[in-house]
């Protein structure tokens, strides 16, 4: 093993799956370079109007983990810039980057736009690569609107000057702030890191390769990724549904499903997410114009994950939505109105021909060639279907040590497996870097704090912002203006508030004036105020002394065709802000010290994975497992290897301590500093920890009816698993070999192609005749989809073939959830002879028995005949139901259970294994049910997570938070109820008092609060008021209320009203 | 503010509303300069005595916009907001104030147009409307008259 | 040395082909020599009862020009699609060997199998340049049919869903090439005497199609779907005299015209349909111009 | 109501003899949607290969599906399953003519036994010849004549086409003894596979 030396990560792809990456490691004490290929981190995600199952709006998940990873002090990115190579070892590598120019200097450059007003092509013609080629830019153009960085960018594929060199530069001219650059060249340097983390992402599949369905040559043929462009409100449409032929609204649509997918042609596997994005993007069309009616074309339609179900059911119950199970052979243009046709095939299965205003086709996820490229110079390998090649029981390992993957690179998956998987590579990471944290971050120091003196001595900024502020609002008479106001005692016009000259001059004007709080008037806060922020601090202020007003956003761009008004406009906002900024106080931020251990609920597959992470970063971890065994649950024959690994590591390492037998009987405390009574036959222990994760399990449900339990003949997957000898065992987790593509063998030797074999072993128990009966009892007790049954079933199904390939199996399915690349055990499944007959949810298969032989009734939908089979054997596919026990959990911890029993995660796409609750995290299948890998990558995510609250020692606690003020509460117990992050608890007197490191300062307590007796820091009812009682002062009123020298308060004499 | 122009404030979320105008603004739409924007943590922290301080204090329309239904940043906050807006929308009649000045609205970060758009109705709504209490003795009424 | 495979058709019914096609080798100073010995590839009918014939007699013509080491052109798409199908089929070295042992002879797949568009493509600039006779404004809708580029596994001579080589040819013959959704239809043409009326729906349908997407003209490389759209329209005429006439070219015709030749050296009247140049020929037929009926 | 006897058999004959996978059909009816003949058909392509999947050779092999395919590949190239479908249907076509199945279009099995005949005979197919013999056939000698003849007018229609007999020897290997296109060409119609569907069975 060589030395671990550099405590910085290269995180390889800015899309969703890097960002937390790169977020999970800077927050745990690791130096990440970002490096995005493109000129702004995003990725797809960033593309996307709302994401399902809960249909959110993307960017307003996005955007804050934009902006807090561009301001992460640990944090560098790298735009344009891609990988030449990577020598070295793991903890110390050396990677040479290639960084192409941007010809924009994003230091200088604050994203006016007026370049891209003045290039020389007055239109824009050049597709966009943001709206996938619906919308138009110029060569000159800022990516997004919420990019980051947020800086401009010239394409030299496309400009003049690049092209010809006689351009006049007219963007160059127009730029205020320098900021262009055409003497820019591209860059190659080298950086020395531990590790790497790749997440380049996906490609959504060409569908200009699927030619039937005409994309590229029918106009109003558009694929997914372009409908939620049209969809977005910030898209090429401003979110109306139009189409492009005549810009008319569509009343049918019709979305064409596995364009690409699930097929020999073209990609094998199951993209995995296109069913649900399909649905999600026909409710929103909906929500957005009644008129129209969606209607879906699919195969099986793969609602698998958490709440999928949920989703599809709305989109057919409220939204109307029709489903259509039949594929689409071709799409035809009806040369007049440009309307499609389409043929399919109706429940009936009569043939219909139906003509659509919009088809929309629901385009797979293709390997990104770019990620290609980059596994090539990486030095990683690729598995047969061009994604990441990973193990089954490490899903983050890349082939190469020290190298790891995440997202859509290692395969088809949505946010939150892509999130999901990203922080447990970062978790993999910490654990190989744990020698080193620390080492490459940089902890800023700030002087000591002056206490402000009581009276308000306000500085007040008003920002030119080039001309896009002063071009409208008259900036002078604003300062002028602010100078006049109470408390105010400097004001001034600065040309850019955020350059690094002003804001050194800032820190002057603070000492020299002895400004106790500043103002400044330009731009919107949620990009720099924690600039400003940041440089009061280094004056020496309190930062919550500070108050900024957007008079460029909210004035000056929406108003600049009333100058007059907007410079109004700008002075009573700054009035307000002013008036905001006399009631500021500081506030405190404290520090908690934090145990650095971690208590693991559940010692199955899922909790060792955790716990042995949490102790390979460095961690002393409790694992508490319930029953008298680890593991206990991991039977099937393929995880014997892994289960025994596991046991062996979990034995020897020195930070873990196993409790068997063991059930925790209390937990108090919070992030940091929770304590824990553990109760086992010998007696009860107390612990001190500093984090929870809870890893338990979920069952096979026990099925009823089908002649289970009255006849050994009838058993379910689970238990017929058991029964199978163990080798050979194809097993979830083994990749399946390439399947000769396409070409079959087109004349098998007549005998040995199907001859039966020798017999198998345990033919003689099973049988020769065998029929499985997926979702059972699916509508009833579990309405929801199990995920991994079907994948289960074709996998036994494919080991009783492999014992005697004489086998005659059904499987009478509702739906066959092999997503991903279980589409391709599926295949084999069907190679080999097993016959799938799909039922309809209403008329399941009946069991019954007729002298003592089995018979099995079911009718196929696709033939609409009843059919009867006779079989040896019959397998049921009860699904998975969650641990009972999760209810006593979820009290003892207070976290919530959905409806179906599993646990609730804070934000299903953003953090889809924390709990709301600070430092309790989840794992295991009573999160949700999923296989063995992806519960190895939430184990590792949990592990990671909870290593990051660990890993700091200390939490920081405070800032913008409640608190109570015991002199006014009555006890009512209102915040106690409302707090949705039960930060509130009742101290010994009986009041309610508001546990810091909890609360999250969403301010609802407060304002539910009947006394009025808690006050949310930086939002105080005093602030608010202040801020409303200047906005409607008449300006008569005000000016003769400024004169008084000494500072007033707000008090009686200066309200009323003109 | 001139004086045809009813003054309007609007009570934002960050995450969303806050963010929806920030976007109004990049992409360069219009809407009247009688919209102000006060920033919240989260529609949750708005209480109903703001929305009664503010016409007590003056403003002819009052908006308050939060997250879309089941994205609130913080689980609920938007719904409860929604529920006292239309508590106090009930108590408004009796202070002589038409409810139609005072509305909530959904919207997510990326709906500057909606943003901007909710911006122009409320101000022709408010205009429609015959003008708040002509006199100054009235404003007296307000929170106390309750 | 490139051979050419006329098959059944071409040297008979398709005689307008032939000739015309014969007269653009000549003009574009192509080298082509007819495979001798050549023999009926089965089309449409050894494959719909008997599988190892379908194979036996394309690779018979296989085998002559392996023998010869030449290139196979052709021009017939049916001819075509049963000599690559054969040709992917014999990869199999079972159906190899069964097949090679009626024949007699010794088959190694590696003769290039090659559409006569693929050929005349090749040319597209020349035509570009010498062209000499006029055809701005006249809309052509090119048809393909379904079997030219529908061969299941084997790499099509062009994109098997919207193919495009004879749009650039029509472009270089200076035309102007419709996109338009029937080019790569089934015209039914197994059907038509078997089935007549089956088959003559499928043929108005794709008629009705390129009438409604404006063509003055459809232009084909297949002699079964000239003919059959032919058949068609001269077959809808006896019925209902009224319907407007969309000449159908073969591609050879359309080029050679282009290039100056004759109506009658392109053997043009022997189409069923007329000629689109009915005044400068001074023939009596309906005008070119059908789009707006 | 129907019982399945879990025999493969069938399956595995259409397989073998056309080398295509049947079984990988997963029911996504893209056959269906694209064959331009499917209106005329009873059994859709997918379905047809649904029943060859539970071993129905009945209601397959006396499926008028096959008979009314042009053969025209739609189905084969878009099937994500990557089956030849057109080349299943040549294959039923041929099963069910070996087994005895009476043609649901008997004159599409005249048509190409003529043609055959004709290639047999001349090495190259005549249209004119072939027309002739398969108007007789239907016994409307004057069927299309005045196509025949407009034709015949244009040049279109060759009288004497050169003739080879060099393919005699592969239809000799090749077709059974009987041979199907020869004894058909004497004109002996319905009953002729009887003794070939015993001998078919007992290979099974
Ligand atoms: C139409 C559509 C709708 C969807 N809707 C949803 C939804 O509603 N909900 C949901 O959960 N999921 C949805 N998804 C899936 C979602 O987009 C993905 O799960 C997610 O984007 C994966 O994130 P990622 O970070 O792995 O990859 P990406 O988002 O693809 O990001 C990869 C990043 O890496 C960069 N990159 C690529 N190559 C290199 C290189 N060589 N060097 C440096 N950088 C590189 C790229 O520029 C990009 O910024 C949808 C997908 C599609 C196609
Ligand atoms: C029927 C079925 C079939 C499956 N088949 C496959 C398959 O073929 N391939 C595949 O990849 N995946 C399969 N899975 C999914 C999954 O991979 C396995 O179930 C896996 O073992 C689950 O791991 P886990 O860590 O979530 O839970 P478990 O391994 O079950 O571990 C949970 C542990 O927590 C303990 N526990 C519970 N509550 C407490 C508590 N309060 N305090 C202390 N201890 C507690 C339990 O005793 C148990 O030991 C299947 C799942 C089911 C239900
Ligand atoms: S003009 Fe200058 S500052 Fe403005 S966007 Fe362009 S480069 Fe940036
Ligand atoms: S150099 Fe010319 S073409 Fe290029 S961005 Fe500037 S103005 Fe536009
Ligand atoms: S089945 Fe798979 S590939 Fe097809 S649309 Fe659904 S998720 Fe996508
Ligand atoms: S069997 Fe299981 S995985 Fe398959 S559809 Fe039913 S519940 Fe889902
Ligand atoms: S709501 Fe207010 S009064 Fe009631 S318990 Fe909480 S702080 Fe005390
Ligand atoms: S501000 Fe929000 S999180 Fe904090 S205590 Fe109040 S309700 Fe809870
Ligand atoms: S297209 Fe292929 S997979 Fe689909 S139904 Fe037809 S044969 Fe089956
Ligand atoms: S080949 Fe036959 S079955 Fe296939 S689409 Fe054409 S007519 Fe239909």
């Amino acid at each position: 093993m060589s030395e671990i030396k550099h405590g910085s990560v290269a995180v390889v792809g800015g899309g969703i799956g890097g960002i937390q990456a790169a977020l999970d490691l800077a927050d745990s004490g690791f130096y990440v370079y970002l490096i995005e290929e493109g000129p702004a981190i995003g990725g797809r995600m960033a593309q996307l109007d709302k994401t399902f199952p809960t249909n959110d709006c993307a960017m307003c998940m996005l955007s804050p983990k934009l902006v807090e990873v561009g301001r992460h002090p640990n944090v560098q990115i790298i735009t344009l810039a891609s990988v030449e190579s990577l020598e070295g070892r793991p903890g110390n590598f050396q990677m040479t980057i290639r960084q192409r120019p941007r010809y924009v200097d994003i230091t200088r450059c604050i994203a006016c736009g007026r370049c891209i007003a003045s290039c020389v092509y007055q239109d824009t013609k050049f597709p966009s690569e943001f709206e996938v080629g619906l919308g138009k830019r110029k060569p000159v153009y800022i990516p997004f609107p919420q990019a980051v960085p947020l800086a401009a960018v010239v394409d030299p594929q496309t400009c003049i000057f690049f092209k010809s060199g006689r351009c006049p530069q007219n963007c160059l001219k127009a730029c205020e702030r320098g900021a262009l650059d055409f003497t820019q060249t591209e860059k190659l340097f080298m950086l020395e890191v531990g590790a790497v983390i790749v997440a380049p992402g996906f490609d959504p599949y060409d569908a200009r390769r699927v030619g039937e369905y005409g994309f590229g040559r029918y106009a109003n043929v558009l694929t997914g990724p372009q409908f939620e462009r049209l969809l977005s409100a910030s898209g090429p449409t401003s979110g109306k549904v139009l189409r492009p032929s005549d810009g008319k609204a569509p009343k049918k649509i019709a979305f064409i499903q596995c364009v690409g997918s699930r097929d020999l042609r073209h990609q094998r596997y199951c993209s995995a997410v296109c069913c649900m994005y399909t649905t999600k993007e026909a409710i929103v069309a909906k929500e957005h114009d009644h008129q129209i009616e969606p209607t879906i074309f699919y195969i099986d339609l793969r609602a698998y994950g958490k709440g999928f179900e949920n989703l599809v059911k709305r989109a057919r119950a409220e939204h109307g939505v029709r489903y259509i199970r039949s594929m689409v052979s071709q799409v035809t243009e009806i040369p007049e109105t440009k309307n499609l046709l389409i043929r399919y095939r109706d429940e009936s299965g009569s043939l219909q021909e139906e003509e659509f205003d919009l088809v929309v086709l629901a385009v797979g996820m293709g390997p990104s060639a770019k990620g290609q490229e980059l596994a090539r110079r990486l030095g990683i390998e690729l598995n047969e279907h061009g994604f990441a090649k990973t193990s089954a029981f490490n899903p983050v390992m890349s082939t190469r040590e020290g190298v790891f993957v995440t997202g859509a690179f290692t395969g088809p998956k949505d946010i939150p497996e892509t999130v999901v998987q990203a922080s447990a590579a970062a978790a993999a990471v910490e654990a190989l870097l744990a020698p080193v944290r620390g080492t490459r971050t940089h902890a800023k120091d700030y002087p000591e704090e002056l206490v402000p003196d009581g009276t308000p001595r306000i500085g007040v900024f008003v920002c030119h912002c080039g001309s896009n502020i002063a071009g409208v609002v008259d900036v002078k008479s604003v300062a002028e203006y602010a100078k006049t106001l109470p408390g105010v005692v400097h004001a001034e016009n600065v040309l850019y508030t955020c350059s690094q000259d002003n804001l050194k001059h800032m820190k002057e004007v603070i000492r020299e004036k002895r400004l106790n709080r500043v103002v400044v008037a330009s731009c919107t806060p949620r990009n720099l105020a924690a600039l400003f922020q940041d440089t009061i601090r280094e004056a020496g202020l309190n930062k919550f002394l500070f108050e900024m007003v957007n008079i460029r956003e909210q004035c000056s761009w929406v108003h600049s065709d009333q100058p007059e008004q907007a410079t109004e406009k700008a002075k009573r906002l700054v009035r307000m802000g002013v008036a905001k900024a006399r009631e500021l106080k500081p506030l405190s931020v404290q520090s908690v010290r934090v145990s650095p251990a971690a208590l693991v609920l559940g010692g199955g597959l899922s909790g060792m994975i955790a716990a042995l992470t949490l102790g390979d970063s460095g961690f002393e971890t409790h694992l508490v497992e319930r029953s008298a065994e680890l593991g206990s649950d991991l039977e099937s024959a393929d995880v014997q290897g892994l289960k025994a690994k596991l046991l062996d590591a979990v034995r020897v390492h020195p930070k873990l301590r196993v409790h068997t037998n063991t059930t925790v009987r209390e937990i108090s405390g919070f992030v940091g500093n929770f304590s824990s009574v553990l109760r086992s036959p010998q007696g009860e222990e107390r612990i001190q920890h500093g984090v929870v994760i809870v890893a338990t399990e979920a069952y096979e449900h026990k099925p009823s009816g089908y002649l289970y339990g009255e006849d050994a003949r009838v058993l379910t997957q689970r238990a017929l698993e058991k029964a199978l000898t163990p080798q050979a065992s194809p097993g979830l987790f083994t990749v399946p070999p390439a399947a000769a593509r396409c070409t079959v063998q087109a004349e098998p030797a007549e005998d040995e192609a199907h001859a039966p074999r020798a017999q198998g072993r345990g033919e003689g128990q099973l049988g020769k005749t065998i029929v499985m009966i997926q979702c059972v009892g699916r509508t009833e007790r579990r309405p929801y989809c199990s995920r991994i049954c079907c994948a289960e079933a074709l996998k036994n199904a494919l080991t009783l073939l492999e014992q005697d390939p004489d086998r005659q199996i059904y499987v009478l399915y509702r739906e066959m959830i092999s997503y991903g690349f279980f589409e391709d055990l599926y295949r084999r499944a069907r190679d080999g002879g097993v016959v799938f007959i799909r039922y309809d949810e209403q008329s399941p298969p009946v069991v019954c028995k007729e002298n003592d032989q089995l018979l099995v009734t079911v009718r196929d939908a696709h033939l609409r005949q009843e059919l009867v089979i006779k079989p040896d054997l019959v397998v049921l596919s009860p699904g998975v139901v969650p641990d009972p026990y999760n209810e006593e959990l979820s009290r003892l911890l207070k976290v919530p259970l959905d409806s179906h029993g599993f646990f609730v995660e804070a934000h299903i796409k953003l953090r889809p294994v924390d709990f709301a609750s600070h430092g309790i995290f989840l794992c295991g299948g009573s999160h949700a049910p999923g296989t063995v890998p992806e519960l190895i990558a939430k184990a590792q995510a949990a592990a990671g997570r909870a290593a990051i609250v660990l890993s700091r020692g200390q939490l920081e606690a405070g800032g913008i938070i409640a608190s109570v003020d015991p002199e006014k509460c009555t006890a009512c117990l209102t915040c106690l109820r409302e707090c949705p992050f039960g930060a509130v608890f009742i101290n010994e007197q009986g009041l309610a008092e508001i546990e810091a490191v909890k609360c999250q300062g969403c301010g609802i307590c407060a304002a539910d609060c009947p006394a009025k007796a808690i006050q949310l820091g930086q939002f105080e009812d005093a602030q608010e008021l202040a801020m409303l009682e200047e906005l409607f002062r008449p300006e008569q009123v005000a000016l003769k209320a400024l004169t008084p020298s000494p500072l007033p308060r707000r008090g009686e004499g200066e309200r009323g009203r003109g | 503010m001139t004086n045809d122009e009813p003054k309007i404030v609007a009570f934002c979320c960050h995450y969303c509303a806050f963010a929806a105008a920030d976007l109004a603004g990049v992409l360069r739409l219009k809407y009247p300069p009688n919209v102000h924007i006060i920033r919240l943590p989260c529609t949750g922290k708005l209480d109903a005595l703001y929305l009664l301080k503010a016409f007590e204090a003056g403003a002819d329309g009052v908006i308050v916009a939060g997250c879309l239904e089941g994205s609130c940043h913080f689980i609920s906050g938007n719904l409860r907001a929604k529920k006292r807006v239309l508590v106090v929308k009930s108590l408004l009649p009796r202070l002589g104030i038409e409810p139609e000045r005072l509305e909530f609205f959904n919207l997510s970060s990326a709906q500057g147009d909606r943003f901007a758009q909710i911006a122009r109705e409320m101000t022709e709504r408010i205009k429609s409307l015959s003008p708040m209490r002509g006199e100054e003795s009235e404003s007296k009424s307000g929170v106390d008259a309750l | 040395m490139m051979r050419f495979y006329p098959g059944c058709t071409l040297s008979s019914s398709a005689k307008p082909y032939s000739r015309s096609l014969a007269w653009v080798w000549k003009r574009l100073e192509i080298e082509m020599a007819e495979l001798p010995g050549w023999t009926c590839c089965g089309a449409t009918a050894a494959h719909a009862l008997n599988r190892d014939l379908a194979y036996a007699l394309p690779a018979r013509n296989l085998a002559i020009a392996q023998e010869l080491g030449d290139d196979l052109i052709v021009a017939c798409s049916a001819c075509y699609s049963r000599l690559k199908i054969a040709q992917k089929a014999l990869e199999n070295p079972q159906t190899r060997e069964r097949v090679a042992g009626v024949l007699g002879r010794a088959l190694d797949g590696r003769v290039q199998i090659k559409n006569i568009l693929e050929v005349l493509s090749a040319h597209a600039p020349r035509i570009q340049k010498e062209k000499t006779k006029a055809l701005e404004g006249l809309k052509v809708a090119c048809y393909y049919g379904c079997l030219a580029t529908r061969i299941p596994r084997v790499e099509g001579f062009d994109d098997r869903e919207n193919p495009t080589m004879m749009e650039r040819l029509v472009s270089a013959a200076g035309a102007t090439a419709l996109d338009w959704p029937a080019k790569t239809s089934c015209c039914g043409a197994s059907f038509s005497v078997i089935r007549e009326e089956i088959a003559l729906k499928m043929c108005s349908q794709i008629l009705e199609m390129a009438r409604r997407c404006g063509a003055d003209v459809i232009t084909t490389s297949c002699p079964f779907c000239q003919y059959n759209l032919d058949w068609a329209q001269w077959a809808l005429s006896q019925q209902d005299g009224q319907k407007p006439k969309i000449p159908v070219l073969f591609i050879t015709q359309l080029v050679g015209l282009a290039l100056g030749g004759s109506e009658k050296e392109l053997m043009l009247g022997a189409n069923l349909t007329p000629s689109p140049f009915p005044k400068r020929e001074g023939r009596r037929c309906s005008p070119p111009r059908v789009g707006e009926g | 109501m129907k019982t399945l006897a879990g025999d493969r058999q069938f399956l595995k004959e259409i397989e073998t003899h056309s080398g295509e996978p049947v079984r990988r059909c997963f029911q996504c009816d893209r056959c269906a949607t694209g064959c331009p003949m499917a209106p005329y058909m009873q059994h859709t392509p997918n379905e047809l290969f649904r029943l060859i999947q539970l071993g129905d050779r009945r209601a397959v092999l006396a499926s008028n599906a096959f008979w009314f395919c042009v053969s025209c590949y739609t189905c084969s190239v878009r099937c994500p399953n990557d089956i030849d479908i057109a080349h299943v249907m040549d294959t039923l076509r041929e099963l069910s003519l070996r087994e005895g199945f009476t043609p649901a279009l008997p004159q599409a099995r005249d048509f190409h036994e003529l043609f055959l005949d004709c290639v047999r005979r001349s090495g190259r197919v005549s249209e004119l010849e072939l027309m002739a013999r398969y108007n007789l056939k239907l016994r409307k000698p004057f069927s299309r004549f005045a196509l025949g003849w407009e034709l015949l007018r244009k040049g279109r229609l060759e009288l004497w086409p050169k003739r080879t007999g060099e393919l005699r020897k592969i239809f000799k290997a090749l077709t059974p003894n009987p041979s199907p296109v020869v004894t058909y060409g004497r004109g002996v119609p319905q009953g002729r596979g009887e003794g070939q569907k015993e001998q078919y069975k007992e290979q099974r």
